[in-house]
């Protein structure tokens, strides 16, 4: 929800830190880093009333090369920063990036909470099917016969995670796709994504080409989904049962009421709490 | 009155005088009621008190024992022996074995036809019987706990018209009958009490009637948290936590602050970050297994030193350990808990009412050193409920948060000499920055060069250390050669062997910490200049606030240490014996 | 030979005969490729040496440096100093001031054309240029990397023949042109080495040629614990702990054991508990974020008495910290993270190759013990890869798991004299139990009784304290009226300051503990016998060692603390300065 | 699977350890305890090859109310456990079990990651839409609009947690509804789950007679499903989508096979790992 002091003369550069990232030449997240600053621009958000929390890896740096507020937490923790940050102080656009390892493996309990919660927030997973920041081990979503790991000696052997499919059933008001190989179209998805009340789910395509390199092909595979966002959640399953993680778009736009508690005192002096005490 | 109650107990002069009455029952006897409403007449009448509450493993409808004393003074700690036992039924009643200690001067009163179980009866006391349930059944609606309350009403001199009181305000709900029915069972059993041959008066004399409270550790908590300023709690429910929760919930709320019930702990500490990196004080409580899971969190509030205040209500460990216990053996874990050089603050209410005071000041001390603030109160100061004086109202002026518009070449983690760096808050314009757990340079952006993080460490540090926490840091009470040192609810018990000791013209010196990190060796130091004996005395096995004094500052004589794990608490006489037997030795 | 490099540095003496090479370059110039292979050769050539990896904050590709240093006989430190250093390229070469200190006798070593950074030439030393990029360009498939490589043989007088022979086997899979290429490289570049006037006879004379291993301390760590039994570890990956796993998966595979990639580290640490808890001894390995979310479950792995060994390779704290350096301030945590009392092992091995050893030994306290055991490796041990002896091989008359068939009366926790009860594995008829992180009787029902708390705590203790962990607890060297007492990764540079001392004729004794939980006053008091002064050497911030000795050991003499945080290492030097001066003052 | 030893002399009530349940009079969870044992007893198993892990609360105090091997671990890590188990001991039978609290709140990410992987093991999830063992406070199952805790006062004004749809959309290999209102249906789905190769998830209800009273009802309000189990997941999923909690029976059984990795050593002494590292 866009209810923050407007900015209309900033352009997406503008919302660069211009702190050099510490990403590998070629990392889709450097897409994603213009993407979102396409979207902040669109949006013409004044960056002193954003904020951007992340965890740990390499996709969760990002916030270090914003000119937004950002918080880089612990790994796995984005979500339950940025809902604290969000339901004490929702005169904010908050933000939560990642990565699939940190928003699926370790985090994986606060994303499906955060879900059901329904926090008016924007949730941006960098997913590369990999644990990029430690060196390349495979992460939830990984392929099953993936072995270029050590630790997984000829490939997981594990039914891969659905992200899409685990926000819906967990009850996620919004979900859609991205691809850092489509930055336009990925900052359209986000605007749409921060435009709409409640939980919003980006998960956004961001190969790793240093331990995934054949996900450079990805910028071939992806398309647009030929179908218009449903409010329905039982199409948007049937939907999300035939994805083949290419498909590109808002795919599901719920109406749930986000979550956020009034924070408007109803006593004038807190020694009015004494009360109850008194014998 | 004459005082036959306090001389009873071998060793009781100099500690305030003071009536211990337990009150057994099976699941659904309605002893936890009565025991509360005995209480609350006896403040209603003048008197200070406290009541423990104390039941069986089953989850629900298993025996259960309210323990009161009661005093003209305020009072800390329960004493062992008891003078009073009245049981509703005797179900399971040896299950309390060990904590209620009876001696010949005990009364032990029981329903007529029952059997006293044999360890109950051979620790001694004279055995009354009274026709609880009958005389219940003679009343419509009547319930023999309610007799029960007359008749100890009755015993200890306690006007029945406090006691009336009290019901018709706790049953207006339950309308007039229920009250009626109750009122008749008091007097039908204060009537049977004053035929009780050869009662010894136990009466206390009520002190002139200034404002009383009625409040547990865990309210007060919540009370000094909202005072302090908090107005977001995340929080995930363990015991015996969950009431610091469940009052803040409602009240919080009342303040325009909020409470989210979090999936885990982890996501309450991380929530607490947040809330706090968008400039609102905020605060958790919980118990041993939830610490633990929070403290990689802690650490990443420490690095990125965004305040956050946690209250760990100790109970018995390690693991799941005994949940509904009291234990101080968490200190470790909140002093060195944290992995890497991590500099926070630990705090410790010392009874019932400090939980307020030690609460409140925990979170100024988080938020003006911009730090993590663990508080460590436990089981009996947080369950245990307390008739006190009307705390003072205290504020502090508050530090910390300095930054409230845009400033030129705004550095959040610049180095400074009080360590404490100028922290915006997001809305702010022109001073955004990106905190971070990774070790950093003075604007925020991660490093790993050597000068950076030993700066950053030092001024994590050398903000703590330099700061000024005044008096309350400790509390020191007497003078004398012999000192003993403790912390939290071992000092209630502590207090009153020294002041047994005093009576016998004995000076022992008091000196419980409020403050345990970060260390204050000058202050401490002085504290214990000319002494040449320290016990140091605590709740847990591994006496491990005896190793954290060792470590941290040099004492002056000879040291011994009294570690006694729970569940049972230390009573004012093992204090006294340990002192005694030192003494002598 | 001549011993230029070894005298060059001014308080050298008694200290290994060594060289100290740092090769530099940016991203894709392949340092560290060539490090290794030259590590690899020295081997071959019969020296000792180890090699460091440092590299700037970039994820891939940034600039890199290979630290090595060889010696006739084994090291286990670097030295600040650097005989020669030789960059690829000078880009961000500065970011590696600190790390490596030159002096004027050192050698300075570019590419023609290329411009030494102020920072490295302002510390001295002679600066040569070499064609690097020019005489590979002339070469077919030729990188400047192996013309360096053939330079630095030349240099310090690596026969080329150890050098073509790693090649060949470390390039057998990119077919005969990469190594021919790669050998006309090291050709060309010895050949132009050679040329380098007054250059000083760097060359170490090797010793006989014994098994002589390849190995980094993670590797060595993998290693110990399949010796030690392990067959099941749940890990998820983390810096700098990561490679223990690597190494783990496929070779667990090979004897039989597993290793699961869990989703997080609460998962790992409870899927070891499982796996022991059935039988199968287990580990996993993480660091200090990792250890920090383990703490409550390893709790229950003491409290329910299964065995279970993590090891944290510890990295810079506090949070996120620096975690590709290395420090030792996860003692604390270590020592005293859980909550409530739980007492358990917490072991340290000294050096790389004594990762193995540690790491095998705690997998059998842990075992026989029925308790959690903690192995403080770090960054600097795990990831520095060293050439070694060949490791002794040990095996230990395990103990612990005593129960295989039906016992009467079995009592998983029974109450015994040593501590340490039967334990029944799943499958064994009639032995059924349920393990408990609750407080329980002996028979493992859930109990808050006092005396079943005590009875438990007590056995819990006295399992620990009782055992005889023999000479393993410390290394002792050397005699004298000064002590320094170290752990794990500091112990190298303090052996190496007390040699340089020695050659002095100054006498200092060294005690490195490696056994750091249960404590052993009795032990320690022995070792210091006669000593006056001590130094505790330690690389970290907070002084945690120095501050855990005061709390659980009565230390003779004065005591003074050297704590030095990371990222860089403690040197040699640096302790030799230390006590020089501490012996001046 | 049931590859363990039999034992078909042994009856229901030998399944039981003798020691007194914690529990309030009239709780589910010892229908929940006797529909075990007669499961256990249906399939003959031997009480020594046999572990129930659970983490806690009050239903996860059922191990130690059993004669086969228990675990009675910390709250939320009964998963995992269980997995290090059969992973480790792959002959044993290996249950898990507990509340929706231990479950799906603090327990959520194992549940997710544990219905990916597979492992052959049967999690029984006692859900009562409360916390019991703390006194009464919502669980993810819980109502939005149930204000009968303090902690949330008002209700918690949060989307409920579907578990079945959670499973499914997490890859569980067989998905079904128990209540202990029928022990003797929930005792056959359990045999169907503990028989059923891979992970088996059972749904069971268990009335919280002390903080949840008009849970009593829930006997009245639980019916067979009309329908046979399904391999579909497609079909699966358009019939959770239509579940109101209260169809009980297997409402889904998958075909992926069961992760266990192989334990067969292939080297004949363990010094063959030391050639690695000979130079
Ligand atoms: C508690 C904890 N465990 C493990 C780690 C190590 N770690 C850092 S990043 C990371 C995974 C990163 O993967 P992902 O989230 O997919 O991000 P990417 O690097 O691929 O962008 C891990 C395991 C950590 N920092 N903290
Ligand atoms: C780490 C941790 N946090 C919190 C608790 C407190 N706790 C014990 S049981 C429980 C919830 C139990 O609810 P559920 O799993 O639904 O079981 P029930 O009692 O309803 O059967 C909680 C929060 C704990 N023991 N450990
Ligand atoms: S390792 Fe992969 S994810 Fe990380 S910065 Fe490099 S390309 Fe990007
Ligand atoms: S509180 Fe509820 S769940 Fe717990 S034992 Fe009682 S009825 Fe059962
Ligand atoms: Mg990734
Ligand atoms: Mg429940």
């Amino acid at each position: 929800m866009d209810t923050v002091t407007q900015c209309p003369s900033l352009k997406p550069k503008d919302y660069k830190s211009g702190t050099k990232p510490v990403w590998c030449p070629g990392c889709g997240d450097y897409s994603v880093l213009l993407a979102i600053t396409k979207a902040m621009a669109e949006m013409s958000l004044s960056p002193e009333n954003v904020a951007l929390v992340s965890g740990i890896g390499c996709s969760s740096r990002l916030p270090a090369y914003l000119n937004v507020y950002g918080f880089h937490a612990v790994h796995g923790r984005a979500l339950p920063v940025a809902t604290g940050l969000k339901v004490s102080r929702p005169d904010l656009t908050v933000l939560a990036a990642g990565g699939d390892g940190d928003g699926f493996s370790i985090g994986g309990n606060h994303f499906m909470h955060a879900c059901r919660r329904n926090v008016d927030m924007t949730y941006i997973v960098m997913d590369n099917q990999v644990y990029g920041m430690t060196k390349g081990q495979a992460s939830p979503t990984t392929d099953p016969d993936w072995d270029k790991s050590k630790l997984t000696p000829g490939g997981t052997k594990i039914n891969p995670y659905y992200p899409l499919v685990i926000a819906l059933a967990s009850g996620a008001n919004f979900i859609a796709r991205a691809s850092s190989t489509d930055p336009n179209g990925a900052a359209k998805v986000l605007v749409d994504a921060m435009r709409h009340p409640g939980f919003s789910f980006v998960h956004m395509l961001s190969p790793c080409v240093t331990f995934r390199p054949e996900q450079k092909d990805w910028k071939k595979m992806v398309r647009s989904a030929p179908v218009e966002p449903t409010t329905d959640p039982a199409i948007a399953a049937k939907r999300l049962m035939t994805d083949d993680n290419f498909f590109l778009g808002t795919l599901y736009k719920g109406d749930r009421p986000a979550y956020q508690p009034e924070l408007k005192a109803t006593v004038d002096n807190i020694s009015e709490l004494d009360k109850g005490f008194i014998l | 009155m004459n005082d036959i109650a306090f001389s009873s107990s071998s060793n009781s002069k100099g500690a305030p005088q003071s009536l211990s009455i337990a009150l057994l029952g099976s699941g659904g006897s309605g002893v936890m009621t009565a025991g509360g409403q005995l209480l609350d007449a006896a403040g209603q009448a003048g008197w200070y008190g406290m009541m423990t509450r104390s039941s069986g493993p089953q989850i629900r409808g298993g025996e259960a024992a309210a323990l009161l004393r009661l005093s003209p003074q305020p009072v800390e700690t329960h004493k062992g022996r008891f003078d009073i036992l009245l049981a509703i039924d005797w179900l399971n009643a040896d299950r309390f074995v060990g904590e209620i200690i009876l001696d010949q001067k005990s009364i032990v009163i029981g329903d007529s036809g029952g059997t006293v179980p044999e360890a109950i009866s051979k620790m001694g006391g004279r055995y009354v019987e009274l026709p609880l349930t009958q005389l219940a059944k003679s009343i419509n609606g009547g319930r023999p706990n309610m007799v029960a309350l007359g008749a100890l009403a009755q015993l200890i001199g306690l006007p029945l018209r406090a006691l009336e009181t009290v019901l018709s305000k706790s049953l207006a709900k339950k309308g007039q009958d229920a009250i009626d029915a109750s009122i008749a069972g008091i007097n039908a059993g204060a009537e049977q009490a004053s035929a009780i041959p050869d009662i010894p008066d136990f009466a206390v004399t009520p002190t002139e009637n200034q404002e009383r409270w009625s409040i547990t550790g865990n309210e007060a908590a919540g009370l000094g948290a909202i005072r302090g300023g908090i107005r977001f709690v995340a929080a995930y429910p363990i015991t015996p936590g969950t009431e610091i929760l469940e009052w803040l919930a409602p009240n919080l709320k009342k303040v325009g602050g909020v409470l989210v019930q979090a999936e885990d702990e982890l996501a309450s500490i991380n929530q607490l970050i947040g809330g706090s990196f968008g400039g609102t004080p905020s605060l958790t409580a919980t118990s041993g297994p939830g610490l633990a899971l929070m403290t990689e969190s802690i650490g990443l509030a420490v690095a990125s030193e965004t305040p956050v205040v946690v209250v760990d209500v100790m109970r018995g460990g390690p693991s799941t350990g005994i949940p509904t216990k009291s234990e101080q053996s968490d200190l470790n874990i909140a002093l060195y808990g944290l992995h890497g050089d991590a500099p926070h603050i630990v705090v410790a209410p010392m009874s019932i009412g400090d939980c307020l005071f030690t609460t409140q000041w925990a979170t100024h001390l988080a938020e003006t050193l911009q730090t993590a603030a663990i508080v460590l109160s436990d089981q009996s100061l947080g369950q245990t409920r307390a008739l006190i004086d009307k705390p003072a109202d205290i504020a502090f002026v508050s530090g910390g948060r300095t930054l409230t518009s845009k400033s030129e070449n705004f550095q959040r983690y610049v180095v400074n000499d009080c360590g404490v760096s100028p922290m915006s808050i997001p809305g702010t314009p022109g001073c955004q920055y990106t905190a971070d757990g990774l070790e950093h340079t003075p604007t925020g952006t991660p490093s790993s060069r050597a000068e950076d993080h030993i700066q950053q460490l030092n001024k994590r540090k050398r903000k703590l250390d330099q700061f000024d926490y005044g008096d309350h840091w400790a509390k020191i009470l007497g003078e004398g050669e012999t000192a003993v040192l403790t912390w939290g609810s071992s000092t209630g018990p502590v207090r009153e062997a020294i002041a047994m000791l005093e009576a016998e013209g004995k000076h022992v010196r008091l000196i419980s910490m409020r403050l345990l990190l970060p260390i204050q060796p000058e202050r401490l130091a002085a504290a214990l200049q000319g002494v040449e004996k320290i016990l140091v005395v605590e709740q847990c096995h591994g006496a491990q606030f005896y190793h954290y004094l060792r470590a941290h500052y040099d004492l002056p004589g000879t040291l011994r240490s009294m570690a006694v794990p729970g569940p049972l608490m230390i009573r004012p006489d093992d204090v006294y014996s340990e002192l005694t037997a030192w003494e002598n030795a």
